[in-house]
């Protein structure tokens, strides 16, 4: 039972791991690939890390393992919060659907200026 | 072939690439990643070579684990340095040699040397 | 350990070759601190289950990836803080 | 080839992309992010050749110290901006 319910948080956490990976490749801006990147941190390495600590032999190792989980959850947030005020003040300007170019393209080139 | 023995071409090819970049690079701090790099590459060569049968041996570990820590310290001194000369002369570039023919690149560089040989020519 | 480890692991390897592409490619350097983020939270992932894939737990990767997580945050603020400045006009001719 | 083999073989290959990156970048500040990249690769390495102690070594110093150290350098040394993009920049 516990083999079972590892195996499938193992899996769910990959799946997060795979989503952030597709949407830092495919989303049109910083913004929105940061906020991928918060579903990996969170999400991801959340499951995986309940996962495994399923599996642990002692009490200790299982909360050395749960204690890696908040330090990234706190990094996430700070770096998120750092990364997106800082791109706010050099004006980078959030991606809208609506724009009339091609949001990729348009996206790309504001990102970068 | 072996894992171990992977890591160690592996390091091979990192040192090579990171010599070729020390050579031929001319901006200071893309010479500094080159040495980076080259020394983590002889790391791995000395970890993964004493690793044959499987087992790990400490001492090539240890050895490597002062190498980083020396590589680190010789990183923080050789930018300590690289910010000085760029606070000296302006110059980023480690074109000294060929340069100084022209005059006009090394002019900040150039000016201490015959001032510290006067000096020493009058302490004599 | 449930056989599980090392096959999830490499897969979190191929995602970082996935997200390589991004850091050779995407535009201005602030993508490329995003992707290197991503390494980092993917490189704390694959020491956690690294350390749970032998026979036994090795408990000393858990200090490698708290190490990890601590210190990839701080790189990634230092560039913000003080690397990141508003891109030059040479930044769109790049690659 | 087992699991164990395709993830030295991949991560190897990473690893020497990331290098190759590091030095032949045109443009510095990628060529400092793509040594970030390959100093965190090189934990990994680490850990797979049965060196945890060289792990958490390589970790704090490969992505943290010298990431920091490298752009506060490249800050110091490039910090004026429209006037170094050309020469300050440029590769070889």
């Amino acid at each position: 039972m516990t083999e079972i319910a590892s195996g499938a948080l193992l899996i769910a956490g990959a799946f997060f791991y795979l989503a952030g990976t597709v949407g830092l490749l495919r989303f049109p801006d910083l913004y929105t690939r940061l906020h991928a990147l918060a579903k990996v941190d969170n999400l991801g390495l959340g499951c995986i890390v309940v996962g495994l600590a399923l599996q642990a032999d002692s009490f200790a190792v299982a909360l050395k393992l749960l204690l890696v989980w908040p330090l990234a959850l706190v990094a996430s947030a700070a770096i998120g919060y750092v990364i997106a005020r800082r791109a706010d003040a050099l004006g980078i300007a959030p991606w809208r659907a609506d724009h009339p170019a091609a949001p990729t393209e348009a996206a790309s080139k504001r990102s970068d200026a | 072939m072996s894992s171990a023995l992977l890591y160690a071409i592996a390091g091979v090819l990192l040192f090579a690439a990171g010599a070729a970049g020390v050579v031929m690079l001319d901006h200071l701090l893309r010479r500094v990643l080159a040495f980076n790099i080259m020394g983590s590459g002889a790391c791995l060569v000395l970890v993964g070579l004493a690793q044959r049968s499987g087992i790990p041996d400490p001492v090539p570990q240890a050895m490597v684990l002062t190498g980083i820590v020396v590589a680190v310290a010789a990183t923080g001194l050789a930018l300590a340095l690289i910010r000085r000369l760029h606070a000296q002369t302006g110059r980023v570039d480690g074109k000294g040699e060929e340069g100084r023919d022209k005059g006009e690149t090394v002019a900040g560089l150039t000016l201490p040397v015959p001032q510290a040989v006067a000096g020493q020519g009058r302490d004599d | 350990m449930t056989g599980l480890e090392l096959p999830i692991a490499l897969f979190l390897l191929a995602n970082l070759a996935a997200s390589l592409w991004r850091v050779l490619r995407g535009p201005g350097d602030a993508n490329r601190l995003l992707a290197a983020l991503l390494f980092g939270s993917t490189g704390v992932g694959v020491l956690v289950l690294l350390a749970f894939a032998g026979e036994r737990a090795v408990t000393p990767l858990l200090d490698v990836a708290l190490t990890l997580a601590l210190l990839a945050a701080i790189t990634a603020i230092a560039f913000a803080q003080r690397a990141w400045r508003r891109a030059t006009p040479a930044e769109g001719g790049d690659d | 080839m087992s699991a164990a083999f395709a993830f030295d073989l991949l991560l190897v290959t990473l690893l020497l992309l990331a290098a190759l990156r590091a030095l032949t970048t045109p443009r510095l500040g990628q060529s400092l992010l793509a040594f970030v990249v390959f100093g965190l690769l090189m934990a990994l390495a680490w850990v797979r050749l049965d060196a945890p102690d060289i792990a958490l070594a390589e970790a704090a110093v490969g992505a943290g110290l010298s990431g920091v150290l490298l752009f506060d350098a490249w800050r110091a040394l490039c910090g004026e901006p429209a006037d170094e993009a050309p020469t300050a920049e440029r590769m070889r």
